[in-house]
């Protein structure tokens, strides 16, 4: 039995949800004639702004494309569903949002999303614009070494950082040296309680038995850590708050942002109660949340489940946060 | 008898139709250690890349180029730079002529190979479509025959069951992995079955 | 089998839902100490300022709760899953906003939030604070009768246009006015792709088999018009469109708001799927989107699922619509 | 034999642990024709009831009246409205006393009935709870025993599978509510149930 989705024909789907998207907000993004999969913010690019280009594969909206925007990201390569954006539409948005400063690529950190942007930034040298690129490596479950790991729902924080920076004019060395930085502060862990479905298919795409779950899935479905019973939310948030603070190994007394995420289905009630049981570890453990978001920012088409983010803060982290921002789907100040 | 540029546009709808046949089951394979959607890319992109080699005039070199674009543009995703990759060294194999012996084509394994590894960097045994094209590209530099080649490919995809990914989605897994074929390396052995049958000289 | 939910006790769901949206809120939230399902906006309430007061069942978040704050609602009387609040926190959320200039009520026209809501303005009446009522009753799948609608995802538009008179210091006679206006003039129509189930039994509420869907189903799982096979997107779209643009008969050049809406579990490239095919059929009407919303507004648990509203504005919507608003789930201006 | 405050309490306990039992089938019923919750809304309620009954000294309209202020913000939602006001009525009518003869419990019956008609303005046949409260007060009203009003409680709720809701939630559904009973009324029955087995004089 195939899945229940409202879509039409599965291959066109994310095409006719990039159309749904330019419908509702022509105000806040375009696209090039030449480039349907290249979405461009309508106000953040400038003359001497170093161009922020993200980007991956759909399925986890409003990831990438609903932080393309004032303050946030210039511009978004656009891929199938859970694959990496071929380079062309990530030179195309680079190029359209260029303002002659350079050009950061920021995305997550995956075989595909990597081959795909070498090649774009590759292309881009060839046409001299400058291209850096920053991974994101968020998710603490994927691996132990912080170069191996995936980029999950962290992403919200880090682009934040990044998008920020760039909008105060800082030049490439030092938005890049703040993408890096804000990465390295970014700790994710997830749990999905449900498989999600490929609109070509239709068909979960793994199998999770009804009374377990799948602690530190990755956003794509890619299996986690381990898999065991499903518990309370108040455990599960134990297992990956002890799992996250003993990572960022903070000091009492310092700020947190928090991001509670859905990975799909899973509605705000289930978010904000995991959330109370995130506010009374952080309060427990001395840390002050700065800025706390809960809702649906980076998701894995119709997974059940939930991530938690805690991005660990410092001076300079801390304006480039509440730095102003006016996305599509995320605004701020 | 030869092999032409006909030949060669046979042969990418052939990689289309098998591909389509086997999305889905290419599909579960991914989901169990990836993300599930290798038999949508390779199905897409090998659908994009026999309609370019369909519509490309000129040499065998030219239509493996118009296939590697399309493929990559149709997907990108892992396979896209590396079957993008590997179709060009294998237009560079085939040259810019409108047809080759036959029993030359075997040539374009090896070559499709190296563009797999100058793009992804993997070795063998890291559990990648590597463990089905390297085993086969070696058995054709070393001389032997069609089904041979057949049989290297299919034994190599089988084998990644056995190993712990150490590229790629499935690279986060470590134990997770064993026991499950690499996707990668089971739809490539299937492109590589059909490169054996079309160099098989036609009775 | 228990269907798969991040909760603790069921039965205190709810309340630490609260508790999760306290923690994360404080800056736009409160509480009286009182009155644990009476949730307070910090900036709107103000001496002469009508107070918009809502509230209904829970299980519907951002509804009510994400609609309290400077511009839109005053305060929030919660109740249980998919109950109305009885008359107690109602009374007391009135009274925490109250202004001195009287106290609107708007809520969804529901036998129990009728008559509980009725009890408290009883108990306000006696307590001297006038108290007036707007049921909302957007769904015209639910009756042919506009008065007997059930109220639903047009709540969003209709509490904006309420709150943003009474932001603009009107009396209660014409907040009042204003509010039954915004009513006449919204329309909505949903599909379920699955049941949802309640935190309490974590049983689906009712069965309705894959392949099919349920049309004009109410955002509590209330049957709909009828049941029939899952269609394609564009034909949902269709169907929809169809019912809500016979009742709203506008004109061509006409100016509407638009929410595509999921009903909790439906992510959002299914809705800008969905919404392609609405912009497509508004721009073939003549009628011009002055407003678009898409994602999720008005939630029924962990239901898949979708719903469109229209709202037919006029010179006096407009600028109610336009209006700024400051609240925990819903910003704009 | 008398019924008294104790009496008064048990049965509040009684409502609760029934309703408590029948949690789950009446949030199926009301899944069919509603929103599902009724099993909840009876079990907390009726649970917020008995504890409030228990704590409460004084009266059995003290009682009462706590029980229908506890159930009532217990819950909210239909029922709570509905039942609050039907207790303060079946408050009134045992009065302002520590115990009545167990033969006039039965008047609770009608005192309810009248409570759920006041407040929820719904007439007999609607489908909903007052489809069998109705007929058991009229019962209890024309002097039937308490068999009798159990057995109008259960056929009337029995006969709302016949009705087509003009009233509540279901009210919507039109045709498509036939042939599914009304959770109120099905709960109601139960209720009715224990009031009458309350009513018979111990042995
Ligand atoms: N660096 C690499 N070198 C060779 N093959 C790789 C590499 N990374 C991934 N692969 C192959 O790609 C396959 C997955 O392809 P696909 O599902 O299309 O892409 P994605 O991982 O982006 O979803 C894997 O099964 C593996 O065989
Ligand atoms: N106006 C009314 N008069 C009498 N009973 C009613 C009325 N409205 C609803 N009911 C009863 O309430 C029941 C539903 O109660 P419940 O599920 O607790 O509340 P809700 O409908 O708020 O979810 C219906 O089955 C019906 O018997
Ligand atoms: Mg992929
Ligand atoms: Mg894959
Ligand atoms: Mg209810
Ligand atoms: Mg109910």
């Amino acid at each position: 039995m195939l899945t229940q989705k409202l879509i039409n024909d599965g291959n066109a789907a994310v095409d006719e949800m990039l159309s749904g998207i330019l419908a509702a907000h022509s105000d806040h993004l375009w696209r090039p004639d030449h480039a349907p999969r290249a979405v461009i913010a309508r106000h953040g690019p400038r003359p001497g702004k170093v161009a922020l280009v993200i980007g991956g594969g759909s399925g986890h909206e409003p990831t990438f494309l609903g932080y393309v925007g004032k303050g946030l990201a210039d511009a978004c390569a656009v891929g199938n569903v859970f694959a990496s954006p071929p380079p062309q539409p990530a030179v195309d948005a680079a190029l359209a949002a260029n303002g002659g400063a350079g050009v950061l690529f920021m995305y997550g950190n995956y075989a595909g999303d990597v081959m795909n942007f070498d090649m774009a930034a590759e292309l881009l040298e060839m046409e001299g614009v400058e291209a850096r690129t920053v991974l994101t490596t968020d998710d603490i479950a994927s691996s132990p070494t912080r170069e191996k790991r995936r980029g999950v729902a962290g992403n919200v924080f880090i682009f934040k950082a990044a998008g920020a920076a760039a909008d105060l004019m800082l030049p490439l060395d030092e938005v890049e040296r703040i993408a890096r930085h804000a990465n390295a502060r970014t700790f994710t862990m997830g749990v999905a309680l449900s498989s999600c479905s490929l609109p070509q298919t239709r068909r979960p795409s793994f199998d999770l038995p009804i009374g377990e779950m799948e602690i530190g899935m990755g956003i794509h479905g890619e299996p986690g850590v381990r898999r065991g019973p499903l518990r309370p939310a108040d455990d599960v948030g134990d297992e990956i708050m002890d799992a996250l603070l003993t990572e960022m190994n903070a000091a009492r007394g310092d700020k947190v942002a928090v991001l509670v995420n859905s990975l799909g289905a899973t509605p705000l009630m289930e978010l904000y109660i995991l959330h109370a049981r995130v506010a009374q570890r952080l309060a427990h453990a001395g840390l002050t949340v700065h800025k706390a978001l809960v809702g649906l920012y980076c998701t894995s088409l119709d997974m059940a489940g939930a991530s938690i983010t805690l991005m660990h803060l410092d001076d300079e982290l801390i304006p480039l946060i509440d730095h102003p921002c006016d996305c599509a789907m995320f605004r701020q100040g | 008898m030869d092999f032409t540029t006909t030949d060669l546009r046979a042969l990418f709808a052939a990689f289309a139709a098998k591909m389509a046949a086997e999305r889905d089951a290419l599909c579960a394979l991914d989901g169990a250690i990836g993300d599930g959607d290798h038999g949508i890319a390779m199905e897409q992109g090998m659908s994009a890349a026999a309609k370019a080699a369909a519509e490309t005039e000129g040499t065998l070199q030219d239509i493996c180029n118009a296939a590697a674009k399309a493929f990559l543009n149709a997907i990108g995703a892992s396979s896209g730079p590396l079957y993008a990759t590997g179709f060009l060294r294998a237009g560079k194999a085939l040259g810019p002529v409108n047809a080759i012996l036959r029993e030359n084509l075997l040539q374009i394994v090896p070559a499709i190979r190296d563009g797999i590894v100058h793009r992804g960097k993997a070795e063998p045994g890291q559990k990648t479509m590597l463990d089905a094209w390297d085993p086969a590209a070696e058995a054709v530099l070393s001389g032997a025959d069609t089904t041979t080649v057949s049989n290297r490919a299919n034994e190599g995809a089988k084998a990644t069951s056995g190993m712990i990914a150490r590229m790629g989605r499935a690279e986060r897994l470590q134990e997770r992995s064993l026991g499950h074929p690499d996707p990668g390396a089971i739809s490539a052995a299937m492109l590589i079955n059909i490169i054996a049958s079309a160099a098989r000289t036609r009775p």
